[in-house]
């Protein structure tokens, strides 16, 4: 059979296939065999708790959906006393994604979840807004993420993995920020910020009124993304967005991901990440490949490009 | 709670919006199936649109193992829904969600019910009859033409109620007459409501005034129907406090004295 | 009947609905009535011929396409004295979009094309790649924007329309750069970096491995791009990206537009934008608008919300 | 050109790869479109593939209105493009591109296709047969099976020659030594091609050789197919010169001798 484990830094993954945060819980274990999965990435946890966003919280869209949640999260405590355990009691690492206000907030809730044993990684969302900088999300400025990376590496030892916000004009130099600061890996990368009116009412289709955009619509500008990425950083990556298919997480493994994430996909098919992983295997056959090492990177005649530029 | 392949038997127009669907399960036994439960559908095979739709059972019938549901023909979603065929696949994700409390022994109760609100109600007063509790239902539609599977609800002994927002007699104050003739003469003990605001609070009062036991059914936008997203959450009062739940996993059926409207 | 005009500064528009650059062309008069269009926008113009990217110049994505076509070109000559001449028979005005790989050309093109009585505004694409600037495109830095605008604003005194490049952490930003440089309106906007890899060949999709995606699936980004802009800038909008429908374009309105640009479309229906038209027009009676100013940035319920930070 | 609502008269199964589809236009007079042109078919109404897809006419009927065309099912496109039914109502735009060029009073005609490239040169032998000149035809395939339409152009009296990959004879070598045999020994001044680059470089060797008048259909990836977009480029040489044309527009049949492959 097909080899597909691939790493992540020091973390070593059966299989490149994990949720996206925020798209999965651990009431799918009904249906879904977490054991089977190259890693478990709940939804991010905040310090407090936190009550999240007004409803309408999603609405779709043509080949997408806008979600704006709002982080709500039933804090740290009942994350350690409660979540932790309950991923732990599956072989498949627990990577715990954080969310937090600001660098200190993310510095403490990173330093404690470290503790835990059974947490695998970390992997910081910070697409997040930072309440010091006017609300603008961490990940959208360089230095704010050197610093935030800087110092939550301070506190902990476990692989960390930065998800980059994908709404910046270079994602190149965000990336290499996350480097400088120490991280070990980086998502790529998390929704878009978009919008829907509903013009009947003329009122958003989101109560939050904007929100952020996932599914097959946003996977050429992620697979664009990771690209980009890869060319400039050293970083093992992780693709996420749109992913459906094994094909789709191919196409972002040529590109230079590591491992993928699934997120909408899980809404549509509970079970579509095992579909994925058989998909995979498929596709090794077919092409006889031996390893996933074979493809990570390995799209064909792409000279280094920088993905700047209009090309209409 | 399974992702079932489903064989559509029927799928029909009930009128001019309304439409009714009948599926064969073959694969598990449909008693595990409860009244307030759904289904999230998925509509069409390729991904538009790309979300299930949540739909309630309207009936279980365990002698064929089939499940039906009413769906009301709104957007893009029951557009692909209703030019599915019998003969082809449906693919269904469930049960999902908790159930309606229905007493043992109860006196009777009475079903206030806007539009397809009555598909949600529906699977209750079969339950209802089997349990031999008697049931009255108030049947609310745009006009005489949306009302919606009176005759099965007759057939299995239900006594229902019509009103419409053509004659009027569908504004709370009618209903509530009708509600008050029904529970003061026919020995109702609960009230279960779906599909309008202005009709559970009415529910509310005549639960309060008279000492029901009231349930609701409610609805709100779902992304994954399974409890992890987050996306279909809705406050209710518990004491003091004001907490957020998850409708598709601590509902859709909530205590209606809960509910913040 | 409705009355469908708008004004995009000085410019008075018989409607709202023209083409998006690069996706209308003169053949196209042979199946549609240019006289019924708000303006007429060819393709962007380069000083000199160009002669585009290798094929394949576009492909197919979900709910939308890449195109990487190269900003083929036949050169200012060409266009002022064949296409100019053309477009000039058709009473809708002509909007001459503009390419340059520097400021010095833009400017040089901008005052010889604004010398033709015939041409009614200039759009000036910005998403083409600065060669001064390791190739960055010009839209996506803000001094940039302003010194590229001021420079074009010298030479010219027909409105000036700026389309914004939407690959940008803060568009707002750039919004205000080109409107302190002497703008008279912004195109919102023009497409987003992407790319696609065949998993079978695993080569890029598209000639040139990365190109801009334009279509429905963009559509919820573009509108929180209008909404953003809307919000920060005082200029007339013109919204373009993913309309499809009479809705679209309302929505793109609801969100701030003054008028709205039709791309991919054209190549679905090609008489779409007359479509389009009447759809705006069953719009305005269903709701009894009399004129689009009813609803230009009317959007109810929507806070003041500068469109950052995460929502998940 | 017209953007046309086409009913569909059939839409057939050829063999495993293949399709034959026959549509009716009922608002304007077939005898407008040319061998060589196509029409771009929007395969679903909703926008899921987005683009229309290019298809070569393979058929002009003056008598009863009608177009015919041969596809391959291969991707998205022409998977839901299998799916319509005889009855639906295809949207069309066409006719667009240029014509094959047809000397009047020419000795006689070599078609060498491949594949579904024969969709091409069909309405162009069926043009040949009305006026007058002979036609032969060489149909190479990856098997017998995928063979298509030689009964079809026999019956116009088209003469034709079949290869395939299974037994090797449709390599180069092998379909040189059947148009040598064609040319030398029944009078042909013109040859055309269509579905494959191996043969076409046979056919520009053939034409030089033989002095015949040569032309080729091309294909490329297409968004506007109107010539506005500039995507379906392709290079030509003109004298020293390397010019860039739009194959919907300048083509897609090109002189053979001018294609830069
Ligand atoms: C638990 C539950 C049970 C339901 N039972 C039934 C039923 O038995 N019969 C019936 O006709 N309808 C029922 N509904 C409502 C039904 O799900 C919506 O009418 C349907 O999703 C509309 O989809 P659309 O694509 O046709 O409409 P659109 O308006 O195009 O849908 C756009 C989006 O909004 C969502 N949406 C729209 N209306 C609702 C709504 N009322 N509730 C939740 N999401 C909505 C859709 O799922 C979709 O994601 C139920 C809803 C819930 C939450
Ligand atoms: C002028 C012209 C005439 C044609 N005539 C015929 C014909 O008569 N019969 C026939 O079977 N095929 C013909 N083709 C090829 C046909 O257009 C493609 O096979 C078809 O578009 C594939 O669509 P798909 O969605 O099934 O495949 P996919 O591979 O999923 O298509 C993906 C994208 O690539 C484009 N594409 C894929 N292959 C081709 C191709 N060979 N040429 C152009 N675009 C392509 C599609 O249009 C689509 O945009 C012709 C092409 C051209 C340009
Ligand atoms: C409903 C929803 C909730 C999400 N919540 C989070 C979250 O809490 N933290 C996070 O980092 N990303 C969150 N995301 C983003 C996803 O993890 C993922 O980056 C995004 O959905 C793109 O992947 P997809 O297209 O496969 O869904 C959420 C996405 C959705 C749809
Ligand atoms: C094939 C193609 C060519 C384009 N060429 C140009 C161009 O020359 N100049 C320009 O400013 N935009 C160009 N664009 C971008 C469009 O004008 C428009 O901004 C984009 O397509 C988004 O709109 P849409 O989604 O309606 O297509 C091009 C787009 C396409 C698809
Ligand atoms: S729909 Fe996802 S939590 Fe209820
Ligand atoms: S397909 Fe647009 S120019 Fe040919």
């Amino acid at each position: 059979m097909a080899n597909l484990e691939v790493s992540i830094g020091s973390l070593k993954l059966k299989n490149p296939i994990m949720p996206a945060s925020g798209t999965f819980g651990e009431e799918m274990a009904a249906i879904l065999d977490f054991n089977q999965l190259g890693a478990l990435v709940p939804k991010s946890i905040t310090k407090t708790v936190r009550k999240g966003n007004p409803t309408p919280r999603i609405c779709e869209t043509f080949g997408g959906m806008i979600n704006s949640i709002g982080i709500q999260s039933k804090g740290l405590d009942y994350y350690q006393q409660i979540t932790v355990p309950f991923y732990s009691k599956f072989s498949s690492p627990l990577i715990s994604s954080i969310s937090a206000d600001s660098i200190d907030e993310f510095t403490e809730v990173s330093e404690k979840i470290s503790q835990m044993e059974e947490v695998a990684a970390l992997e910081l969302n910070i697409s997040c807004p930072n309440l010091k900088k006017d609300g603008m999300a961490f990940g959208m400025d360089a230095n704010v993420t050197r610093d935030l990376v800087s110092a939550v590496r301070q506190v902990t030892d476990k692989p960390l993995i930065i998800k980059l916000s994908p709404n910046v004009t270079n994602i190149g130099v965000i990336a290499l920020a996350a480097e400088d600061g120490g991280a070990d890996a980086l998502t790529v990368a998390n929704t878009f910020i978009a919008m829907a009116i509903d013009v009947h009412t003329r009122k958003p289709k989101i109560g939050n009124v904007i929100g952020g955009i996932s599914g097959p619509s946003i996977k050429p500008l992620v697979v664009r993304l990771i690209h980009q990425v890869y060319q400039v950083s050293n970083l093992p990556i992780i693709g996420c967005g749109g992913v459906m298919n094994g094909e789709d997480a191919i196409e972002m493994m040529l590109a230079g991901a590591s491992a993928v994430q699934v997120g909408t996909a899980n809404f549509v098919h509970p079970t579509v990440m095992l579909t994925i992983l058989q998909e995979i295997q498929d596709y090794m056959e077919q092409y006889q490949i031996t390893s996933l090492k074979e493809i990570i990177g390995k799209i064909e005649g792409s000279n280094q490009h920088d993905g700047m530029g209009s090309f209409n | 709670m399974k992702e079932t392949q489903a064989e559509i038997l029927c799928n029909e127009k009930l009128n001019r919006r309304y439409r009714h669907m009948k599926v064969k399960i073959s694969d598990w036994n449909v008693s595990e199936v409860n009244p307030g439960q759904f289904f999230h559908i998925k509509t069409t095979e390729d991904n538009l649109p790309l979300l299930r739709r949540p739909f309630s059972i309207y009936r279980i019938n365990e002698d064929n193992n089939t499940l039906e549901f009413l769906y009301l023909v709104k957007g893009v979603g029951t557009k692909k829904l209703e030019e599915r065929k019998p003969g082809e696949i449906l693919d269904i994700l469930g049960p999902l969600g908790n159930t309606f409390t229905i007493h043992q022994g109860g006196k009777g109760m009475l079903l206030v019910a806007r539009g397809v609100g009555i598909a949600t109600l529906s699977a209750l007063a079969f339950a209802a009859n089997k349990a031999d509790i008697p049931c009255f239902a108030v049947l609310s539609a745009r006009s005489k033409e949306d009302i919606l599977v009176e005759k099965e609800l007759n057939e299995v002994g239900v006594k229902t109620f019509l009103v419409n927002d053509q004659d009027g007699s569908s504004d709370p104050e009618s209903v509530r007459l009708i509600a008050e003739e029904i529970i003061n003469h026919r020995q109702v003990d609960s009230i279960y409501t779906c599909g309008s605001k202005r009709l559970s609070v009415l529910s509310r009062e005549l639960s309060e005034e008279y000492s029901l036991f009231a349930e609701i059914a409610l609805e709100e936008k779902m992304g994954c129907a399974m409890g992890a997203c987050y996306a279909c959450v809705c406050d209710v009062r518990e004491g003091d406090e004001i907490r957020t739940i998850r409708l598709c996993q601590d509902g859709p059926v909530l205590p209606l004295k809960k509910v913040v409207f």
